[in-house]
C-alpha cells in the first residue's frame, strides 16, 4: 500500500534551508542565530519524520510513503524520476539520522563554543545530514548516488574542518580519494543493473521497479552488480580493504566523528545491501563475500582496537569492527539484523563519541588515555552515560547491543558460516577487552592528568550533556523492540521490516541460546581480562607488550596496512605519473607538439610577413588576380 | 518634327522670359532699392535726353537695361595669376547653364489652339518634372564652388565654400517641400499640377496650392532665396566681408554671368512658387468657356482669349513675386553664418520633415491624391 | 534600341577604368574616386539587365548601392580627413602602417 | 534611347572616367567624375529607370560628390607633379586591368548572350509609383536597415571627424588625474 505524503519533501527541505541560512548569513547573523538554526533544523526534519514514520507504523505491512518531485533526466526511452519514498527500511534509518542527528548538532553548539567558524561548521554539518536524508529518501539508485556523493564530500569538508592544519587536511583529502575508488565501483554497479535490465528492455533504476523485474537480472550480472556496489559499500562503510580512511577521519571535530559514525555515511554501505536485498538475495556469491568481507573486518579491527593509546582512535576501530558485523548480518542474509544493529549502534556509538568528545573538551583537547585515569568522579555524567554506552557495544545482556549482535551472530550461524560465526564470536571477546580497556584507562586508577590541566578539569555544560542522557536511555532500552522470539512482544523489528527485506530462513539449525550463551561468555571473557590487566595488575600490559614486541608493533602500527597501500599503490602510480607520463608523455610528446606547433607557425610567419608591405594598392592587386581567376574560371565553363 | 520645332520654340521663349525677368529684376534692383531707401538710384544715363525732352522724368532705364550690360561685357576679362584657366572660364557657364536649363519645365500656359493645331504652353513636357528641378538645382552648386576655387584667393574659395555648404543645405528644405507638394497632387508632372489648381472651393476660393500646403510655400520660399544667395542669405558674397565672395576674382562678361545667375534663380523661385502653390496659369474662375463669376454668372469669353489671358496670369503673378523678392530683398539684414545654417537644419528640414508626415497621413486618410 | 552587349561592354570598360584607378593612383581620394566609378559601372550594368528583364528589381539594387556610397563616402571621407590630420598625408604608399 | 545618344554618351562617360583616372589633379578628377555619373544618370533616363537616373544626379552628382569637393579643399591638396605611384604596380596593374578587360569582353560577345530579353515594358517601369511598389514591399527591411546604415554612418562621421576641444582635453587630463588619485 502507497500514500502519497507531500511533507516528506520537508524532511530535505529545513537541512537544505538551515545550509542557505548559515552559509549566507551564519557568520553576519552572529553565533546565537546560527546555534539556534543549525540545531533546530534538523529537530524540525526530526519531527516531520517522526510524523511520517507514525504514519507508516499506522499503515498495514508493507506500507509505504511517496512524495513525487519532478523528471530529472529524460533520454529516449531512459528517464529517471526523482520521488521520495519511505518504506519501513528507510523510516527506521531516516529516524536515526534525523534523531541521533540532531542531539549531535545539539551537542555541537556546547562542543564549538569556542571556535570561531560555527557558522561553516553547521553549514556543513547540515549539509551533511541533508545529503544522507537524500541518499536515505530516494526511491532510485542514481539519486541515492547523489547522496551517497554528498555524504563523501561533506565528510571530506568536515575531516579537514580546521584545514589549516597539513596533516587534518591531508587526511581529509584520504578520505575523499579512498572514498573515489568505492564511488567508481558504485557507478559501475548501477550501470551493470541498468544494462542488465536494458537488455530486458526495462528502462529504470528505480527500486521498486528493479524489484519486480529482478527476475530479468541473470545471477551472473546479479554478482558482478553485488560485488561491484559492495566495493562501493567498502570505501563508504570502511570495509576492508578500503577501511584506511576512517580511523584518520578522527582529526575532525568530535561532533563530526559522531555524525559519520554513529548516524550518517558509514551505515550507508548497509543501507545499501539491504535497500537491495532481493539483487544479493540472487547471488549467494556475493553474499559470501559480504558476510567474509563483514566477519574479517570485524576481527581484524577489534585487534588493532586493543592496543591504540588514543581515546578516538580506539572508537574508531571499534566502528570499523561494529560495521564488520552488521555486514556480517546482511551477508548472511539476517538483512533485519544488519538494520538493527545499524540503529543500536547508531544509539550508543554516538554516544560514545559525544561522551569521548565530553572528556576531550574537558581535558582541553587531550586524547591519549596514557594521560587520562580516575576521572569518574570529576566527570560523573559523562562516565554513566559513557559506561552504559560501553555495557551496550560489549553486548551485556539487557543492553541494545545484546540484541542485535546476537540476531546477527544467529545469522551468521543458522546461514550456515561456522567459521564466521566462531570469528564473530571471538570478535565479541576483543570488544568487551578494548572496550573496558578504555573504560578503566580512562576513569579508574590512578590519575595520569597533566598537572595544569587537572585543576579545571570540569562536566561539560548542559547543552551537551542532555544528548548524552537522551542517548543513554535509547542505548539502554532500545534493543528491546528486538526482543528474541517468543518473549513479550517477540522479534517486532524484524516483523516490522519483513515486508521489505523479507524473513530470514535458516539453514542450519541451532539453538538461539546456546549460540547467545557463548558470544556472551567470550564477551564477559574479555571484559575480565580488562579487567585484570588494567585494574588488578596494571603492570601486565607492558610486560605482554615487551614479550610480544613484534605482534604489539604490528598491531600498533594498524598491521602496517597503510605502508602496504603507500607500497603497492603510491608510490608506483607516482612513479608512472612522474617518469612516465610527466618527463615523458607530457614535456616530450604534448609539449613538444604545443612548441613544434608554435615554431611552425612561427617560422611560416616570419616566411609570409613579407608579403604584408602596409600598401593597400599590393593588396588590390593581388584581390584582382583572384578576380581574374574567378572570371577565367567562369568564362571557362561558358564557353566549354 | 513639328513637335520637336514648336518645343524649340517654346524653350527659347520661356528663357527669354526668365531672361527678360532677370533684366527687370536688375532694373527693380537699382531703382526699387533707390525708392525704398528714399534716393534716387541710377540716374545718369540718358541718351541724348530723349525721355526728358518729352518732358519724362529720368527714369534711369536705359542705364540700367542697356548701358550695364554694354559695359560689362566689353571689359577686359582678367584671370589672375595661379588660377585654374580652364575652371576659371567654365565655372560661371555651369553656374548658369542648369539655371536656364529649368526653365524649360515651367508650364507658362493652358494649351492654345493656333490654325487648328494644339500646342501645350510648356516647353518640357517631362512627366518627372519636380525630379529635374532638384537634379538641376543640385547641379547648379558646382558653379558657384568652381568659381570660388578656381580663382586662386582665399576671399574666393571662402565664398565659394559657404555658397556650396549653404545651397546644398537648403536643397533639403527645398526637396522636402517639394516632396509635400507632389504628395499633395499625386504627380511629377508640372503641368497637371497646375491643372488640378483649377476650380473652386466654397464657391469662390480659387483651388490653389497656397491654402493646402501653406507651410510647403512658406519654406520653399525662404529655401529659394537662399538658393538664390539673396539678402538675408547673401553671406557668400558679403561684401563687407568676403569683398564678393567667390566673384571677386571674376570681371566683365563672367561677372555678369554670376551676377545674372542669382537674378535667373530669383525668377525661377518666383515660378516654381507660382506653379506649386499659386495656381500657375489659372486663372481665378476662369475656365474654357469663359468667368463662372462666383454669384452664379457666366462671362463667356473666346478660347484663345482664355488661353492667352493664362499666360498674362502667369507673368503678372511671377512678376508680383518677383517684386516681393526684391522688397525682402532691401528690407531684412544680413543673417550670420551660423545663423543661417542653424536655421536651415533646426528650422526648416525638421519643419520639411514634419510637413512631409503630416502630408503623408492627411493624403493616406484621405484615400490618396489620385 | 541598343545591344545589350554594348551596354555591358561600356559597363565592363568602365569597371576596369576603375580598376586601374585604384591600382595605379597614390591619392587616396582619387583611388576613392575610382572606387565610385566601379560602383557606378555595375550601377549601369544592374539597370541594363533589369530594364530588359523588365523588372525593378535592378533599379531597387541601385537605390540601394547609392545610399550604401553615401555612408561610405561620408565615413570613408571622415577617415581620410583624421589620417591627414594625424599623418599629413593621402599616399597611399606612404599609409603602409599595417605591415610587420 | 537613340542610338546615336547612346554613343555619344558611351563616349563620353569613357573619356570622363579616363579622366578621372588621369587627371593630376585631384579637382579636374572630381569633375570628370561627376561628369561621368550625370552621363550614366542620361543613360539611367534613357532605359526607363527615371528615378533612379534623378536620384543619381540629386544625390551622387549633386550631394556626395560636393562632399568630395570639400574634402579636397579641406586638405588642400597639392597637384601631383611627375609620375607619382611603384612603377612596377602601375605596369602589372595595367597588364591585369587588360587581362580582365579582355576576360569580359569574350563575355561580351553577342552569341554569348543567350538570355530571353523584352524590350517592351509595362505602363509605368520605372517610375515613381514602381519603384515604390517594389521598394516598400519586397525590400521593406532592407530599406529600414538602409535608414539604421545611414544614421550610424552620420554618427560615425561626426566622431571620426570633429576635433577634441581644448575643453575636453582638459576635462580628460583631470579626470585621469582623478583616477591616480583614488589610486
Amino acid at each position: 500500500m502507497n500514500v502519497e505524503f507531500a511533507a516528506l519533501a520537508l524532511i530535505l527541505v529545513f537541512p537544505a534551508l538551515g545550509v542557505i541560512f548559515n552559509l549566507f548569513f551564519g557568520a553576519r547573523l552572529g553565533r546565537g542565530a546560527v546555534n539556534l538554526v543549525g540545531p533546530g533544523v534538523m529537530f524540525l526534519a526530526f519531527a516531520v519524520s517522526t510524523w511520517a514514520f507514525v504514519k507508516i507504523l499506522a499503515m498495514p505491512a508493507g506500507g509505504a510513503l511517496y512524495c513525487p518531485l519532478w523528471r530529472w533526466i529524460e533520454a529516449g526511452s531512459f528517464h529517471v524520476e526523482l520521488g521520495l519514498r519511505v518504506d519501513a527500511l528507510s523510516g527506521v534509518m531516516v529516524m536515526v539520522v534525523t534523531g541521533v542527528g540532531s542531539f549531535i548538532h545539539l551537542y555541537s553548539v556546547g562542543y564549538m563554543a569556542h571556535d570561531e567558524d560555527y557558522a561553516r561548521f553547521f553549514t556543513y554539518m547540515n549539509l551533511f545530514a541533508l545529503s544522507m536524508l537524500i541518499l536515505v529518501l530516494a526511491d532510485n539508485i542514481l539519486m541515492m548516488f547523489v547522496g551517497w556523493e554528498g555524504v563523501g564530500l561533506c565528510s571530506y569538508l568536515l575531516i579537514a574542518f580546521w584545514y589549516t592544519n597539513p596533516e587534518f587536511a591531508y587526511n581529509g583529502r584520504k578520505a575523499f580519494i579512498v572514498n573515489r575508488i568505492g564511488d567508481a565501483g558504485f557507478v559501475l554497479g548501477i550501470l551493470t543493473i541498468l544494462s542488465a535490465l536494458a537488455h530486458h528492455g526495462v528502462w529504470t533504476l528505480n527500486f521498486v521497479e528493479i524489484q519486480s523485474h529482478a527476475g530479468l537480472i541473470g545471477t551472473t550480472a546479479a554478482t558482478a552488480a553485488g560485488l561491484l556496489l559492495f566495493l562501493g559499500a567498502t570505501g563508504k562503510s570502511a570495509q576492508i580493504p578500503l577501511y584506511v580512511w576512517l580511523p584518520d577521519a578522527m582529526v575532525g571535530p568530535t561532533p563530526v566523528s559522531a555524525l559519520i559514525h554513529a548516524a550518517t555515511m558509514v551505515t550507508a554501505g548497509v543501507y545499501m545491501v539491504a535497500r537491495l536485498n532481493f539483487l544479493y538475495m540472487l547471488a549467494p556469491d556475493a553474499m559470501a563475500v559480504v558476510a567474509t568481507i563483514g566477519a574479517l573486518t570485524a576481527f581484524f579491527a577489534g585487534t588493532i582496537a586493543i592496543v591504540q593509546p588514543d581515546i578516538k582512535r580506539v572508537l574508531a576501530y571499534s566502528t570499523v569492527s561494529q560495521l564488520g558485523y552488521m555486514f556480517l548480518g546482511v551477508g548472511s542474509g539476517a538483512f533485519a539484523a544488519g538494520i538493527f544493529h545499524v540503529m543500536t549502534h547508531a544509539f550508543f556509538k554516538g554516544l560514545l563519541f559525544l561522551c569521548a568528545g565530553s572528556v576531550i573538551h574537558a581535558l582541553e583537547g587531550e586524547q591519549d588515555m596514557n594521560k587520562m585515569g580516575a576521572l569518574r568522579k570529576r566527570l560523573p555524567i559523562t562516565f554513566w552515560t559513557m559506561f552504559i554506552a560501553t555495557l551496550a557495544i560489549t553486548a551485556v545482556p539487557g543492553f541494545s547491543g545484546y540484541f542485535s549482535k546476537d540476531l546477527i551472530l544467529e545469522g551468521a550461524y543458522e546461514s550456515g558460516h561456522f567459521w564466521l560465526w566462531l570469528l564473530g564470536a571471538i570478535t565479541a571477546g576483543v570488544t568487551g577487552f578494548y572496550m573496558f580497556r578504555l573504560i578503566f584507562m580512562t576513569f579508574f586508577g590512578e590519575s595520569r592528568v597533566e598537572a595544569d590541566k587537572l585543576h579545571h578539569v570540569h562536566e561539560s555544560p548542559p547543552v551537551m550533556t542532555i544528548p548524552l542522557i537522551v542517548l543513554a536511555v535509547f542505548a539502554a532500552i532500545g534493543g528491546w523492540v528486538g526482543l528474541p522470539e517468543g518473549l513479550l512482544w517477540g522479534d517486532a523489528f524484524a516483523r516490522f521490516l519483513s515486508p521489505v527485506v523479507g524473513n530470514f530462513k535458516p539453514a542450519v539449525e541451532a539453538s538461539p541460546a546456546m549460540l547467545s550463551a557463548i558470544a556472551t561468555g567470550l564477551g564477559g571473557l574479555g571484559i575480565l581480562l580488562a579487567y585484570v590487566c588494567y585494574l588488578r595488575m596494571p603492570g601486565l600490559p607492558v610486560i605482554a607488550a615487551w614479550r610480544a614486541k613484534a605482534l604489539y608493533d604490528l598491531l600498533l602500527e594498524k598491521y602496517r596496512i597503510d605502508e602496504l597501500y603507500n607500497l603497492i599503490v603510491t608510490r608506483p602510480l607516482f612513479f608512472i605519473s612522474d617518469q612516465v607520463l610527466n618527463r615523458g608523455v607530457d614535456r616530450m610528446v604534448i609539449d613538444g607538439a604545443a612548441n613544434g606547433a608554435g615554431l611552425v607557425v612561427e617560422a611560416g610567419g616570419e616566411a609570409a610577413r613579407r608579403a604584408e608591405t602596409g600598401n593597400v594598392q599590393h593588396y588590390a592587386f593581388v584581390y584582382l588576380l583572384g578576380v581574374i581567376g574567378i572570371v577565367a574560371y567562369y568564362l571557362y565553363l561558358v564557353i566549354r | 518634327m513639328t513637335e520637336l520645332v514648336v518645343g524649340a520654340i517654346e524653350a527659347i521663349l520661356m528663357v527669354l522670359i526668365g531672361l527678360h525677368l532677370s533684366i527687370f529684376l536688375l532694373y527693380f534692383e537699382r531703382k526699387g532699392s533707390a525708392l525704398i531707401q528714399d534716393r534716387v538710384g541710377a540716374n545718369r544715363a540718358a541718351i541724348t535726353g530723349f525721355g526728358r525732352k518729352l518732358g519724362m522724368p529720368n527714369l534711369g532705364i536705359v542705364n540700367t537695361l542697356v548701358a550695364d550690360p554694354l559695359k560689362l561685357f566689353t571689359k577686359e576679362d582678367f584671370v589672375p595669376e595661379g588660377a585654374d584657366h580652364f575652371l576659371h572660364g567654365l565655372a560661371p557657364f555651369l553656374a548658369l547653364f542648369p539655371v536656364l536649363v529649368t526653365f524649360v519645365v515651367i508650364p507658362f500656359g493652358d494649351t492654345i489652339t493656333i490654325a487648328g493645331q494644339t500646342f501645350n504652353l510648356q516647353a518640357a513636357n517631362l512627366n518627372a518634372a519636380a525630379l529635374y528641378l532638384l537634379a538641376t538645382i543640385g547641379i547648379g552648386v558646382y558653379g558657384v564652388a568652381l568659381g570660388g576655387w578656381a580663382s586662386n584667393n582665399r576671399w574666393a574659395l571662402l565664398g565659394g565654400i559657404r555658397a556650396t555648404a549653404q545651397m546644398i543645405s537648403y536643397e533639403i528644405a527645398m526637396g522636402l517641400a517639394i516632396v509635400a507638394v507632389i504628395m499633395t497632387y499625386g504627380t511629377l508632372d508640372l503641368q497637371e499640377m497646375v491643372r488640378s489648381q483649377g476650380g473652386v472651393w466654397f464657391g469662390f476660393l480659387p483651388r490653389w496650392g497656397l491654402f493646402v500646403q501653406p507651410l510647403a510655400f512658406i519654406l520653399l520660399l525662404t529655401a529659394g532665396v537662399a538658393e538664390s544667395k539673396r539678402v538675408p542669405f547673401d553671406l557668400p558674397e558679403g561684401e563687407s566681408e568676403l569683398i564678393l565672395g567667390y566673384m571677386v576674382e571674376y570681371s566683365g562678361g563672367k561677372q555678369a554671368a554670376f551676377m545674372f545667375t542669382d537674378f535667373a534663380e530669383q525668377a525661377l523661385t518666383a515660378m516654381l512658387l507660382v506653379t506649386f502653390f499659386l495656381g500657375g496659369w489659372q486663372v481665378p474662375w476662369l475656365y474654357r468657356d469663359g468667368f463662372h463669376l462666383p454669384g452664379g454668372h457666366i462671362i463667356a469669353v473666346a478660347p484663345l482669349l482664355v488661353s492667352i489671358l493664362g499666360i498674362v496670369s502667369f507673368l503678372v503673378k511671377v512678376v508680383v513675386l518677383c517684386a516681393f523678392l526684391g522688397l525682402v530683398r532691401w528690407t531684412l539684414p544680413r543673417f550670420r553664418y551660423d545663423q543661417l545654417m542653424r536655421l536651415g537644419w533646426k528650422g526648416l528640414v525638421p519643419l520639411g520633415l514634419a510637413n512631409v508626415l503630416v502630408t503623408a497621413f492627411i493624403v493616406v486618410a484621405t484615400g490618396g491624391a489620385h | 534600341m541598343v545591344s545589350l552587349s554594348w551596354l555591358m561592354a561600356l559597363s565592363a570598360a568602365i569597371f576596369v577604368i576603375g580598376v586601374g584607378g585604384f591600382l595605379t593612383r597614390r591619392n587616396i581620394l582619387v583611388m576613392f574616386m575610382s572606387i565610385e566609378l566601379m560602383l557606378n559601372a555595375v550601377n549601369l550594368a544592374f539597370v541594363s539587365l533589369g530594364s530588359r528583364l523588365g523588372t525593378m528589381d535592378g533599379q531597387v539594387i541601385v537605390f540601394f548601392v547609392m545610399t550604401v556610397a553615401a555612408a561610405e563616402a561620408a565615413v570613408g571621407l571622415a577617415i581620410i580627413i583624421s589620417i591627414f590630420r594625424s599623418r599629413e598625408t593621402v599616399h597611399a604608399d606612404d599609409l603602409t602602417l599595417l605591415k610587420w | 534611347m537613340p542610338a546615336g545618344l547612346f554613343w555619344f554618351l558611351a563616349a563620353l562617360s569613357i573619356l570622363a572616367a579616363l579622366g578621372v583616372v588621369l587627371q593630376r589633379n585631384p579637382v579636374h578628377c572630381l569633375l570628370a567624375l561627376v561628369l561621368t555619373l550625370l552621363a550614366i544618370a542620361v543613360l539611367f533616363i534613357g532605359q526607363d529607370a527615371i528615378v533612379v537616373g534623378f536620384l543619381q544626379a540629386i544625390v551622387y552628382a549633386g550631394a556626395v560628390m560636393v562632399l568630395f569637393l570639400f574634402v579636397i579643399w579641406l586638405l588642400n591638396l597639392p597637384v601631383e607633379s611627375g609620375p607619382t605611384g611603384h612603377l612596377a604596380l602601375k605596369l602589372f596593374g595595367t597588364l591585369a586591368v587588360a587581362a580582365l578587360l579582355a576576360e569580359l569582353a569574350v563575355f561580351l560577345v553577342p552569341s554569348r548572350l543567350q538570355l530571353k530579353f523584352s524590350s517592351a515594358h509595362a505602363a509605368g517601369y520605372g517610375s515613381i509609383d514602381a519603384l515604390s511598389q517594389t521598394l516598400f514591399s519586397e525590400y521593406l527591411i532592407a530599406f529600414e536597415v538602409t535608414s539604421v546604415l545611414l544614421l550610424v554612418a552620420v554618427i560615425g562621421a561626426v566622431a571620426l571627424a570633429r576635433r577634441t576641444t581644448q575643453a575636453e582635453l582638459q576635462e580628460r587630463k583631470e579626470a585621469s588625474a582623478r583616477v591616480e588619485k583614488a589610486a
